[in-house]
């Protein structure tokens, strides 16, 4: 059954390099997400909801910005999906789109401090800017 | 010139739905040598068998062409219908177009003209058949099996039981193998060890059954109903025909800090040691490796106290040849190691084990004396967390895990949990599963009967991570129906290992030349047909070595390996491979290159007298093939500088013909 | 032994520990650590995006560098490393990226993937040998119990960054017992401490980063090494009531040659 | 690139016990592979003789593989070690007489291993269908 935005999925898949379908739903990304929590949809979500195409609500939900891009799950998932792959290319086409930079540089001068390493800055823009 | 019939087989649909088998039979009509050609339904039923015997005998056929499924399917019966018609079975040849056609290609067209192409092939090679009759071999009629687990046991009492003197050869001081381990057996919950020594005691009673235990098989020679094989009887440094079993050494020892291999090292023994109170044989073993005696000189205590004087510290390895008609292999499994999922803290704690471990902590015989204490401060554990699939169904097979189910784990794993809840109902069981597999008999009631009588709570997700800390595991996981992370603070994890084939089994399928799967599980003849039989003839397989099984399947494949080898040793002949080398006697110059390259020493070189054509005569050296000895490899046929090897039914002037007929 | 050095924004400013006691510890131990010219930050994250080929050049160029001295790279912040390994391996995996990368390249020629990467603690192991350092410590730690918290970067995804086992690491454990310390295993020592989402969201950074010190201190560890700024920071910034400091640190204080960085 | 509209006639020469197997096991699993390939049964790879495939690529072959046992599984203990030697040697001596290396292949699949077998002829049929027609050594009077 595949219901939902092919066009989308076919690009995922392709900047992702991610194959859902090796996917066998056990779980463990999500048993060993740090993030899980804080998240609306979780790994698992993420690629069972690519497979099928039922890619909006993802664009949308702020699940996005909250994996820490540990690898965890790339790390222990049985199947070889690499679950965090596939959140970081979703996260690419929703900051893609026009005027979608989740991180504004107006934005950063309150949330700085004193020690925080110009890394953190650098890598945040990375990843939830365009 | 050959009268050859040609016969199409439609196969149902499987051939017909993508050949046109009617164009097939009659494009091989104009083949040169072709008298007849015909098709039918079904080639290898009665009745397609009568058109062939039939059509032999009213078209005088000297050579038949049957195409069909693939020769490793039906050669055999096609054989047998052209000798039942009083052709010569040799004189028939087989074009897949089955497997290797109609099952392999999508269109018509194209089917059918591969189909033709393999078919002319064929009847290119009937036209240069010659009628071969196969020698005859006796059969020595003692059986060798490999493995003294309940595979291995059951197999050589069922040989023995018909009569036939069988010898086991186990690695370990005893037989018994994993079961002897167990506590429990599912979904039965027979206790493992009292129906399992009683068939150890009807081994070692057995008068045509002989153990060879702490043994290793070493080489493998020879084919089916002749093998010779040398086995270690690795130094024991006890006398074993001597030893009483009384355990006195074993209590004596100074050297107490060995672990306990039985106990999967959670506890220790000496390094003389009896492994279990029922081991059969019941002798002592000296582990070299931690006896003082045999590392320094210094000691002698089981010695001094051993009243039959069985100890002899002298022994040496020994190595004994015998002769065999057939060989089971029943090598077993092993959890794999837990290295690469340190993810679940394995090495980490104490209280993280695997099921087998777990298996002894709940044995009466085990290291708590079959109290559920954990390992590390024997506390009486109140929360356990079972996960199941680790290792198994894995993707990257080579790095980390394998990629088959294991079978076994779900069930054992509900016997665990069943049995916990059932001995201490304060204690709160959870298992992580993918799926819950029970296709077995009484299976999935036993698995419902855990959670529904005994409150174990099952929960489809995996484990994440396994964190110690103080005396908690602080374990991480999801719950994939509630769509939450849960966390629970356990006292104790348990680990489903996959299990994996023995490691001795790859070494010993060289040996035997019986081939292997990726996993190193020995493939069958024919993984339907032919389940306990390896494609190398007189090789037999009994138990997980084949593939992961419990304990009534191997019991079952144990079974019928023995009835395979009965079968075998029965016969007082075996008909050999008639497709064999075969010199020109006139053309061959003695050189030697072909005795270099034949693996089995079937090569050997005689003087004999030729005639010349000036009427004096010549002795000339000349290659000799022992029939009963070349397997018909064809490694000579190439050697050979002046083409004066050659190999029957494989002969080169037949693949030859098939390549120009692949190739017009 | 000499070999190029790409130290990184970060350790240019805020973690210039991390840098002096590298360089110090590193003369101590016969390898000279030549900082590569006008190297570019190596962009913080390796995006994962087969599609992205632009923010990864900045980290080709330190690999070509590299290269075109015949010498291996050297990294020291876990970032950085990660960075810039990954990026090797694709350049020498994928083979669409590589042409794409080498088109961008223009007149400083291509790149191969050829140049072996170190972290400065796989340098310790693989070129140094614990036994040397061993033998050139000064200033043993006294059975000091430290843990090593490596953090993700350094070990994943395991089958790029070939570190060491992704899931049981002993590298830094390595060198903590041979520089006279005793190493407290414990089992958060590869989970994330929120590093990245500290600025997007610091309550989660919080949560995961005291997870991870009230594990490490449950076994009794005195003391935490790292080799991340960014942990570090995250760490510290959220009330690890253990002190944190650099391998580094810990390395040139073993040496005896903390002291020349002041 | 191709324009040579010519199906390419690949032999393939399969021992008995392993590759054969193979085959069939990929005919049980349908795996499709181009029909350009026919194969030939023989007992162990080192039934083939060197002359066979200088046979082959005379009769207008465009190329030729073997397929055997896994090294260290032959059947026959040794087989393939055999076929190993003797085809790099032959190989080289093709490559010199200008019959491109992509035309000539010594492939191990065990009688486990269909899917390979199918994968291995999809990309030998591939290779070799880029290659064109070979002529380098077609005897012409074997044409008919």
């Amino acid at each position: 059954m595949s219901h939902g935005n092919n066009n989308l999925k076919e690009e995922l898949l392709r900047i992702s390099g991610v194959n859902p379908k090796k996917c066998m739903r056990c779980g463990k990304c999500s048993a060993t997400c740090p993030a899980y929590d804080e998240m609306e949809y979780h790994p698992h979500q993420f690629v069972v909801m690519v497979e099928e195409g039922n890619i909006e609500p993802l664009l949308n939900s702020d699940s996005l910005y909250k994996c820490l891009t540990c690898f965890a799950c790339v790390e222990r998932c049985p199947r070889g999906v690499e679950p965090a792959k596939l959140v970081e290319a979703v996260r690419l086409v929703a900051t893609r789109r026009q005027g979608a930079n989740h991180l504004k540089p107006d934005d950063v001068p309150g949330k700085l401090d004193e020690d925080l390493p110009q890394q953190a800055i650098v890598s945040a823009f990375r990843k939830y800017t365009k | 010139m050959q009268r050859i019939g040609v016969f199409v087989c439609w196969c149902g649909s499987n051939i017909a739905g993508t050949v046109d088998v009617q164009a097939v039979s009659e494009a091989l009509k104009l083949e040169p040598g072709v008298v007849f050609s015909t098709n039918y339904q079904y080639m290898c039923s009665q009745a397609g068998q009568q058109i062939i015997k039939d059509a032999i005998k009213e078209h005088k056929l000297t050579g038949i062409v049957v195409c069909s499924c693939s020769p490793r399917m039906h050669e055999a019966t096609f054989r047998k219908t052209a000798a039942a018609a009083g052709l010569n079975p040799y004189m028939v040849e087989i074009a897949n177009i089955r497997e290797q056609c109609s099952w392999v290609h999508k269109d018509v067209p194209t089917g059918t003209e591969k189909a033709i192409i393999l078919g002319k092939a064929a009847v290119a090679k009937v036209n240069l058949n010659a009628p071969l009759t196969p020698g005859e071999s006796p059969v020595t009629k003692r059986a060798l099996v490999i493995g003294g687990g309940i595979a291995g046991i059951q197999t050589a009492l069922d040989i023995a039981d018909a009569g036939f003197p069988v010898d086991i050869v186990e690695k370990k001081p005893t037989i018994g193998g994993k079961m002897a381990q167990l506590d429990k057996t599912f979904p039965t919950l027979d206790c493992a060890a009292c129906i399992l020594t009683p068939k150890m005691v009807d081994v070692a009673q057995n008068e045509k059954i002989r153990i060879f235990s702490y043994s290793e098989v070493e080489e493998v020679k020879g084919f089916v109903g002749n093998f010779d094989v040398k086995i270690k009887k690795k130094a024991r440094y006890v006398n074993e025909d001597v030893c009483t079993g009384c355990g006195a050494c074993t209590e004596k020892c100074p050297q107490k800090k060995v672990p306990n291999e039985f106990n999967l090292g959670m506890d220790n023994r000496r390094a003389i040691y009896i492994p279990f109170a029922q081991a059969v044989p019941k002798v002592a073993t000296i582990d070299p490796n931690y006896c003082t005696m045999l590392k320094t000189g210094k000691c002698g205590v089981c010695s001094k106290v051993c009243t039959a004087g069985a100890i002899d510290y002298k022994q040496q390895d020994q190595i004994i040849e015998e002769k065999y008609g057939a060989i089971v292999v029943a090598t077993g499994f092993n959890p794999i190691s837990m290295d690469k999922f340190e993810e679940y803290a394995y090495s980490q704690s104490k209280d993280v084990i695997t099921s087998l471990e777990f298996e002894r902590l709940t044995n009466a015989a085990g290291p708590t004396a079959g109290k559920l204490l954990r390992p590390s401060d024997l506390e009486h554990p109140h929360t356990i967390v079972f996960v199941q699939c680790v290792g198994s169904r894995c993707e990257n097979c080579a790095e980390k895990g394998k990629e088959y189910c294991s079978k076994i784990c779900c069930m054992y794993t509900a016997k665990h949990a069943m049995l916990v809840r059932d001995k201490y109902p304060d204690t709160e069981v959870y298992v992580f599963y993918i799926d819950v597999r029970t296709p077995g008999k009484n299976f999935d009631e036993f698995y419902r009967r855990a959670v529904e009588e005994y409150g174990v709570h099952y929960i489809k997700g995996m484990v994440g991570k396994v964190t110690p800390e103080g005396n908690k595991l602080k374990v991480q996981a999801s719950d994939l129906i509630m769509n939450k992370q849960v966390h629970i603070d356990a006292d104790l994890v348990v680990l489903a290992a996959a299990i994996e084939p023995d490691k001795s089994a790859r070494p010993l399928a060289t040996m035997l030349t019986a081939s292997m799967d990726t996993n190193d599980f020995f493939t069958e003849a024919h993984p339907k047909l032919r389940p306990v039989e390896s494609p190398t003839a007189g090789v037999f397989l009994s138990g997980a070595c084949q593939g992961p099984k419990d304990i009534p399947e191997t019991v079952s494949q144990a079974g019928a390996a023995a009835s395979k080898v009965i079968g075998l040793l029965a016969k007082d002949k075996l008909t050999g491979n008639p497709c064999i080398a075969s010199p020109n006697e006139q053309m061959c110059n003695g050189c030697s290159s072909c005795e270099r390259v034949c693996p089995y020493g079937a090569i050997t070189y005689v003087d004999k007298e030729f005639r010349m054509p000036d009427r004096t005569t010549l002795m000339r050296r000349v290659a000799q093939v022992n029939p009963a000895v070349c397997q018909g490899c064809g490694a000579c046929t190439v050697a050979c500088p002046s083409g004066a090897m050659d190999l029957r039914g494989f002969a080169s002037a037949q693949i030859i013909a098939e390549v120009d007929a692949i190739c017009k | 032994m000499k070999v190029s050095y790409f130290p990184g924004c970060t350790l240019k400013t805020k973690a210039k520990d991390l840098d002096l006691y590298a360089r110090k510890s590193a003369e101590v131990l016969g390898i000279t650590l030549e900082e590569i010219e006008n190297w570019q930050c190596c962009g913080g994250v390796f995006t994962t995006a087969k599609d992205e080929v632009a923010t990864k050049l900045s980290s080709v160029r330190v690999l070509k560098a590299a290269k075109d001295k015949d010498q291996a790279l050297v990294t020291v912040c876990s970032a950085c490393h990660n960075v810039v390994k990954q990026t090797n391996s694709a350049m020498q995996n994928d083979k669409e990226f590589a042409d794409k990368v080498n088109r961008y390249m223009g007149e400083d020629g291509g790149y191969d993937g050829s140049t072996e990467v170190y972290h400065f603690l796989e340098l310790i192991r693989d070129v140094v040998g614990f036994d040397k350092v061993k033998e050139k410590v000064v200033n043993p730690l006294n059975g000091e119990k430290i843990a090593a918290y490596y953090g993700c970067l350094l070990l994943r995804p395991g089958k790029v960054m070939q570190m060491d086992d992704p899931e049981n690491p002993t590298i830094i454990e390595d060198l903590i017992r041979a520089l006279g310390g005793e190493p407290v295993i414990y089992n958060q020592r590869n989970e994330c401490c929120g590093g990245y989402v500290v600025m997007e969201d610091p309550a989660l950074a919080e949560s995961k980063s005291k997870k991870i010190t009230s594990n490490a201190r449950s076994f009794g560890a005195e003391r935490m090494v790292t080799a991340c700024p960014l942990c570090k920071y995250n760490l510290e910034k959220n009330g690890s009531d253990l002190p944190v400091v650099y391998f580094t640190e810990l390395l040139a204080q073993a040496l005896g040659v903390k002291e020349e960085c002041k | 690139m191709q324009v040579n509209e010519k199906k390419p006639l690949i032999v393939a020469f399969c021992c008995n016990w392993c590759s054969y197997a193979g085959a069939d096991l990929a005919g049980n699993n349908r795996l499709a592979y181009p029909a350009d390939v026919k194969i030939i049964r023989v007992p162990c790879s080192c039934r083939v003789n060197p002359m066979f495939i200088l046979r082959a690529f005379q009769r207008g072959a465009d190329g030729v593989i073997i397929c055997g046992c896994h090294p260290g599984d032959c059947h026959y203990t040794s087989g393939n070690y055999f076929t190993r030697r003797r085809m790099a040697m032959l190989f080289s001596m093709l490559d010199y007489l200008g019959i491109e290396k992509e035309r000539t292949r010594v492939e191990w699949v065990s009688a486990a291993e269909g899917a390979k077998f199918a994968a291995t002829m999809n990309d030998f049929a591939e290779k070799v269908a880029a290659l064109g027609e070979n002529k380098r050594l077609e005897d012409l009077r074997c044409k008919r």
